[in-house]
């Protein structure tokens, strides 16, 4: 399990590579990226800050990994969160999940994601013409966080 | 005490760490809250609104109902919005 | 939409780069690839073989993409699907979604592979050290599949 | 009437495709079938199973009660296993 919280921009291809080696029993691989958007709501994004609790971060995002293992029979796995000032269209998260079988790697990249929202210690300001301010939290993430209670 | 602050509470009580001593009767995060709260405005603006404060003691994760103690690190935030 | 079947490898990067170009609206971006795995039940897998239904093949695999278009908001959608002989460890499918959330690209990659899975005339012949077989069917696929019905 | 074959079928019957004159009695892709399964072993080998015959009519996925006529692309072929 590869974790990392990090100001520099990740590389998906290399990040593939690292879980494939020369591996050849590996069926599935999913990979999810979350960008900065120039837009949320009605409001222009000029810049995005994300700031972070260093060290429990990494500790966090290890947890939430750790979760996804138990549930799913996951090959390799990798989370990679940055912080610092970010643009519209850079990277913000990646999560890449290898399995046998890819309903296991697509259900558990998911199942980060949804964790990661709202568990992992990182916070959004966005720069917008109209000013600067903290994303709020929201209601929609714990919902989807708490569907894979069942 | 080592108390930690990030994102808007960070901003609104004016600075990322602080040392104190914890009084005697303050015994849990939530009584904590409350005694940061009469230390000044600034408390009382970072933490007006109760359910949009989180707290990690040791970085774990905890509830306002959780013991503390002297040697404890606190981390105080709002709910997080990474990802 | 990005539809191709083909004998050559495909380059996952070279693939999100294409969706993303310069647009900074994207907040989300899914890649799925499956790859040939070395054994499958109890046998060893040296080869495997790909037939396809040439042009049939591509006309398939837009109609799969133009149903996910119309379940899923997708801002861009890339479909590969390789003929012609593999070994282990090679790249047989990609699926790329991208969209404004997550559950969107997520859920529409699914849908694709569920779909491609029973819908797409390719097949499969594998190579083993006890001689070569067509693979058969698997009712998990078309379950899979039927999911996606209600 | 063209017809082509895939995979496992095409392997059975010994070719990827031929011309084929349907007879006048010949009128849904299932007496197709039928007919074909008269003219050899390697056809019936090809078609014992008919839960494991899938058919596409000029392209597009069809059932075993399809019409067809002379001018069609009929390609005959096991389940799809690709992905």
């Amino acid at each position: 399990m590869r974790i990392s919280a990090q100001s520099e921009d990740f590389d998906i291809s290399l990040e593939i590579e690292r879980l494939k080696e020369n591996r050849t029993d590996l069926g599935a691989i999913v990979s999810f990226s979350g960008l900065v958007r120039d837009i949320h709501g009605d409001k222009i994004i000029k810049k995005m800050t994300l700031e972070h609790f260093p060290v429990m971060a990494e500790k966090e995002l290890s947890k939430i990994g750790e979760l996804a293992k138990k549930r799913w029979p996951l090959e390799g796995l990798t989370i990679i969160h940055r912080y610092g000032e970010l643009s519209p269209g850079d990277n913000i998260v990646l999560v890449i999940t290898t399995s046998h079988h890819r309903s296991a790697a697509f259900e558990a990249a998911q199942f980060i994601m949804d964790w990661l929202k709202t568990d992992a210690p990182f916070w959004k300001k966005e720069q917008t013409e109209q000013g600067e301010h903290w994303v709020g939290a929201k209601t929609d993430d714990d919902d989807q966080k708490n569907r894979w209670d069942k | 005490m080592n108390l930690i602050y990030f994102a808007l509470i960070r901003e609104n009580i004016g600075k990322s760490s602080e040392q104190i001593t914890l009084p005697n009767n303050v015994t849990t995060t939530g009584q904590l809250i409350n005694y940061l709260m009469t230390l000044g405005d600034n408390y009382q603006a970072a933490f007006s609104q109760s359910d949009l404060i989180r707290l990690a003691v040791n970085q774990e994760y905890v509830n306002l109902d959780h013991p503390i103690s002297d040697g404890d690190e606190i981390a105080i935030f709002p709910p997080m919005t990474g990802g």
